[in-house]
């Protein structure tokens, strides 16, 4: 028995660290976040060369065919770096989907190119979970007409995955007629979120979710877990730098992280913290090897790590005072981060409610 | 327990309201300092909607302090879309200190202007290494030649950039105990020497500065009380700031907009109003901000009437007002979830992304104007009678 | 404009606290907890003679024909002294039942009689607001059958009022035939509880409660308000404990009152507190005088003050250490009876929704 | 990641399962110490189901120390009625102490009955005035003629009515630096000059006692470690007791006991687990519980493969467990309603009286073992590195 990360996990999740450690700085992450595509393109780039895009493709497509855990530990490193990249849709989720309900063809045409990093694929499934202004697709005669809302990794994609209301899976070339794109523009400027109109746009299912909603809700598990897991490696952040800040920062006198109130404060962050990080680890587990707890444990991780995140996000702002509020120190990034991630694929009020269904509790 | 103010009010809020009702269209247009602002500013001053008590040869309306005839006024204010007072901290809070420890020069050439919205104040209090810790600021003060010499450094210093004047603390007697060295400066902001920088927020805006003081030279009479007492001087001030931070009666406005969310915003097409958790969060937000409402009535009342006591009533105001508002924003958040996180320009877009921005900004509110943290020793030490924390060896 | 109590209310107020800091220490109280019913009834005797059975009696019935501030401020008293003795079911919701919904014939018999406390009438109105293992009454051909859990103040009653799930108020004389009491132990032995089981016991209508639920309303309306009076008294004792604690308990070579930990937990307490009273004053204003607002008030009021209740309760008994979890202290006394009042009448999550039902919320 | 236990210990499993089995109906009876239950602890030490580790001639098993051996059996005997293995003071903390510090007399004299449940133990550590600040504690040893003889005042001394032996930090050496003045000691009960007195509690139990010596004589070899080493000896036991406090495995069954009361406890007919507020506040708790599990695991990891590090993991056990278990209990009361304040032998009373009881008590438990407050201390200071509170001046 291990509970834990091995050997190889703990390397790629240093290498990721130390990558964007040295590649993504507060100043850099700044000027990304103010427009510069280029500064984030070339972090893209060197992630790729890291291996995120090839994590969850199947060797025999090209990639590395790493399980969830993997692919949770560079979430988790992600978040940690505030990583201004593509991720949780292109690289996790939209390869899950290609492999567990792709057709053979749609396997080859797209799995290879997803683990070369030539392919980016927007996934749009929102509207499954909960569709807000009754936004929704229609599929039919091969083509999708409606809209999806908070396109994941959609911008610049190559392709869109998307879900109608009961999980049908759809794969559309971004470059089919009929596809409006509008920008969306959140707190959180290290990520892009997208809206996209079909109009009678041609798509094909992808086959192995036409029957049941099992592909589209390992999906969305998996998109779940790994917003977890860059919420756990944000707010570990957000802890350091406040025990950071309070052995620096004197205040009458003192360093305050020698006042009881500051010291409370960060033992409460770690103490809320720290179990997180285990229980991404299990619920990755889970998800590799328990079907039948993981999406129960998807659910709860991210409803439970989005109210922690959040509590932490607020409390390690407050640690460092006025300047927590400010850009210069950058902790913001963090902080919304956090907050974006919290509503993704369902904020926790709505996530308890479905993992109260799985359980049967509505009877 | 009576809530009525009485027939002789009833009078007064006919009165206020047949105003606010003639000028409720007026457009008061310009940037600060305008023309259309000044002189809007002024028909408040006349009418006594602004400036009320304060005497007529300072520039106000020379009325009676009548606690209830202010609080008519901003009700009847806040219902219409007529332009409100300007505020600000020159007039929240250095024209109360003018008027009390001001000299005559002073309270001539200051307040007049400051009211009608001529000059625009800025507050040089905090630096970088006394936020918190305020009596430990280190920006110096040196009278050579009759004129104040002053050099340091200011932070989180509002409207700098289009502010005439600041008024300032610094430490002139460096031989002193530290609360007791320092003093309360009137410092021209076009004095040379004077550079500015604004400091970006999370909100994304940039309502606060840095000040660079170097060299600065003021006439010696730009100080507000005695040398070395400029402590005592900033904190009659500071009292007035606190109570203005998170009144509950601007949080019911934002709970009345936030049930009208949740009425509007859907998910599956069901309104958020109707699902039960959303709901409870918000009923269990009203009952609180129905309770802050009960205690600003008791504050209310204890102004009126001189022999109440609510000591720790008024303690308490900030601390609570500022930690429900962070709440109820992010209440509104969730209720909106992916919609929530929409900001600036963004398709979509809620209620001009107020809730985000309000989400952070009252986040700032709870470490700004002395933490949450330091509240708690405040109520502990000056309502509950705990002791200071005790001081450290060496320290 | 004045906001607060009047001379004579806080007159009232303190004569209460006086009586029973004199009459009902701690030790009387746990000898009353262990089952001295003679002492009980002696307090119980001499807050009758300080007029807490007539507050709420018309004058022409030979009360002192108060309003509901008056009640609520002797509710508070109460609490704060942990006084083992009826108040809020007898001498509050039953008089004001009778006053409003009583024939003349019933308020002649009772009313003067509760003035004069020699009657006690018991309220078993918990059915009306949500009933429990399916309790409940039923009314034909006058007499009453079925069953009202947590009767409040029944215990040697001289008569019960009860309500039927839809509001209608009943009227049944302790002496009817067909009457089962059956005695209920809670945490707090200060107040006793009953169950009654009726089988077809002799009953009158109060004749204002037939058409329309508002005489009920009132009746939940003031309990409610009774009951949060009560724990915002007890809460303040808690308090008030706690500071006292730690202004006199040294550990580490200091008072605990100078550490910041505990110095922030009673902060805490006396933010959330202070609040509190003025709620209750005016919520007791508007059922006394703004209709309108009253039911809206007494629901938050009564579920605000528990949750703040249940927080002091607890963070009190922290801040006195392992002696907060003794009997010696007697703090659990107070702990107990706001743990009472949180259930009775509604807990916060029921009430709640009523509020949010009464605002239309739920469309 | 690898959350099997491995092919070997399914046979371990198997074997576990077999004796459980047989034993399900087995009834032991009597008071502590009686013959019935001395013989079925023997039992189960004899089939290294207790004491596994413990070595022979101590009284122990015998064999290796194998955390997940000691995770079969605890999971196997939780799911059956089987009598569990005794605890208490003595097992828990004693032995560990002994065998890691006593002498080769004490461990022969003392482990084999206590592990046999011949001997209970009772611990006498916190004073009236060392609560928290346990090294200030007070009570006097002097060595005289060869014999401790002690003076004091012990409290929270728990089973102290049934207990033949007590472990008890003792001031002996008044004039060293007050950590290392307090030597450990071993105290027959029936020793001529202690008084015991039971500390009845909220939940109306009095599992605690006061503990007043007076001229108490024990011979000097009944001191485990040197004089003056008392709270190194405490420490290392300090350490057992922090993390049974609250084991998750166990919220895990309260929690599914919740789901069962919430199933059957109905409001105007309606199942309270249909309450969508009730249920969102189960839901969160459900998660916290989750959370707490994994770090279990995390932590039992750790111990099995001793090159994991699991230290933060280890400090909030006891923070995060019985905060959660209170509020599962409290959330319990809430679903009960009125009816979940009844209490002791009333009508109508749920599972026993159970979750009140438990409110409280884990209540208490939030305060016990160092209180919650203390915890959060210790994690800042030894698991992030915060500096320890300053020394004051004068203390």
């Amino acid at each position: 028995m291990y509970f834990g990360l091995s050997e190889e996990q703990k390397s790629l999740e240093d290498n990721i660290k130390k990558y964007l450690d040295d590649n993504a700085s507060i100043e850099i992450i700044r000027s990304v976040v103010e427009g510069d595509l280029d500064k984030a393109n070339e972090i893209h780039r060197g992630l790729v060369d890291l291996g995120i895009s090839s994590l969850m493709v199947p060797e025999e497509y090209g990639g590395l065919g790493l399980d969830m855990l993997f692919a949770t530990v560079v979430a988790g490193a992600l978040g940690y770096g505030t990583a201004p990249c593509p991720y949780a849709g292109a690289y996790v989720m939209a390869p899950l989907a290609l492999s567990i309900a792709g057709s053979d063809k749609q396997k080859e045409e797209w799995l290879p190119k997803i683990a070369g990093g030539e392919a980016l694929i927007g996934v749009g499934i929102s509207e499954y979970i909960g569709a807000r202004e009754n936004a929704g697709i229609e599929f039919s005669n091969d083509s999708v007409s409606g809209r999806c809302l908070f396109v994941i990794d959609g911008i610049n994609a190559d392709a869109f995955i998307v879900s109608n209301k009961s999980g049908e899976l759809f794969l559309i070339p971004s470059d089919s007629s009929g596809i409006e794109i509008v920008e969306l523009t959140t707190v959180d400027k290290t990520r892009t979120s997208i809206e996209i109109i079909f109009k009678n746009a041609k798509a094909e299912v992808l086959p192995g979710s036409s029957d049941n909603k099992s592909a589209a809700d390992k999906v969305v598990d998996a998109g779940r877990l790994m917003l977890s897991a860059d919420t756990v490696g944000a707010a570990q952040v957000m802890l350091d730098k406040s025990v950071a800040y309070a052995l620096e920062r004197k205040q009458f006198g003192r360093l305050i992280g020698s006042f009881q109130a500051v010291k409370h404060m960060c033992a409460e962050m770690a103490a809320e913290l720290e179990p997180c990080h285990s229980m991404v680890w299990h619920a990755a587990h889970c998800l590799d090897n328990v079907p039948e707890e993981s999406r129960l444990m998807a659910c709860h991780t991210k409803a439970h790590v989005s109210e922690v995140g959040k509590q932490i996000s607020k409390t390690a702002t407050e640690v460092h005072g006025g300047m927590g509020f400010t850009d210069e120190l950058g902790l913001h990034y963090w902080f919304k981060r956090i907050g974006l991630n919290r509503q993704l694929l369902g904020s926790p009020e709505l996530i308890r409610e479905e993992a109260a269904k799985l359980q049967g509790f509505d009877q | 327990m009576d809530l009525n103010y009485g027939p002789e009010y009833d009078d007064f809020r006919t009165e206020v309201k047949a105003f606010v009702k003639a000028n409720e269209d007026i457009k008061v247009t310009g940037p600060m300092r305008s023309e259309s602002r000044i002189n809007w500013q002024q028909t408040l001053i006349d009418h006594g909607y602004f400036a009320r008590s304060i005497p007529k040869e300072y520039g106000g309306y020379g009325g009676d302090m009548d606690i209830i005839k202010l609080r008519i006024i901003a009700e009847e204010f806040a219902k219409s879309p007529i332009p409100k007072p300007m505020g600000g901290q020159g007039i929240q809070m250095l024209v109360p200190t003018l008027l009390e420890l001001g000299t005559e020069e002073q309270k001539k050439e200051y307040i007049k202007p400051t009211l009608r919205g001529e000059i625009i104040w800025c507050q040089g209090y905090s630096e970088p290494n006394s936020g918190s810790d305020l009596a430990s600021l280190q920006t110096k003060g040196e009278l050579i030649n009759d004129e104040w010499v002053i050099n340091g450094q200011k932070i989180w210093t509002s409207t700098a950039q289009l502010a005439q004047m600041c008024f300032c603390l610094v430490r002139t007697e460096p031989d002193a105990p530290k609360h007791q060295g320092i003093s309360y400066l009137l410092i021209p902001m076009d004095t040379p020497g004077i550079d500015r920088r604004p400091i970006k927020q999370m909100t994304g805006d940039s309502d606060f500065n840095e000040l660079f003081l170097t060299d600065v030279k003021i006439p010696a009479t730009n100080i507000v009380g005695k040398r070395g007492e400029g402590w005592k001087v900033a904190n009659a001030t500071l009292g007035h700031e606190r109570g203005s931070l998170a009144d509950p009666n601007v949080t019911l406005n934002r709970l009345n907009s936030l049930i009208e969310l949740m009425k509007s915003e859907t998910i599956d097409g069901q309104r958020v109003i109707d699902k039960p958790a959303f709901r409870d969060r918000l009923l269990s937000i009203q009952g609180r901000v129905l309770a802050q409402q009960s205690n600003a009535l008791r504050i209310l009342s204890s102004q009126i009437n001189p022999e109440q006591e609510a000591t720790l009533s008024k303690f308490i105001v900030k601390l609570q007002g500022t930690e429900l508002r962070h709440e109820l924003e992010g209440l509104a958040i969730d209720v909106m979830g992916e919609m929530g996180t929409l900001y600036e320009q963004s398709p979509h877009l809620r209620d001009g992304g107020i809730w985000q921005m309000h989400y952070m900004y009252y986040l700032g509110l709870i470490i700004g104007g002395g933490t949450n943290q330091i509240q708690k020793n405040i109520i502990s030490e000056r309502a509950l009678g705990m002791p200071k924390e005790p001081k450290v060896q060496g320290a």
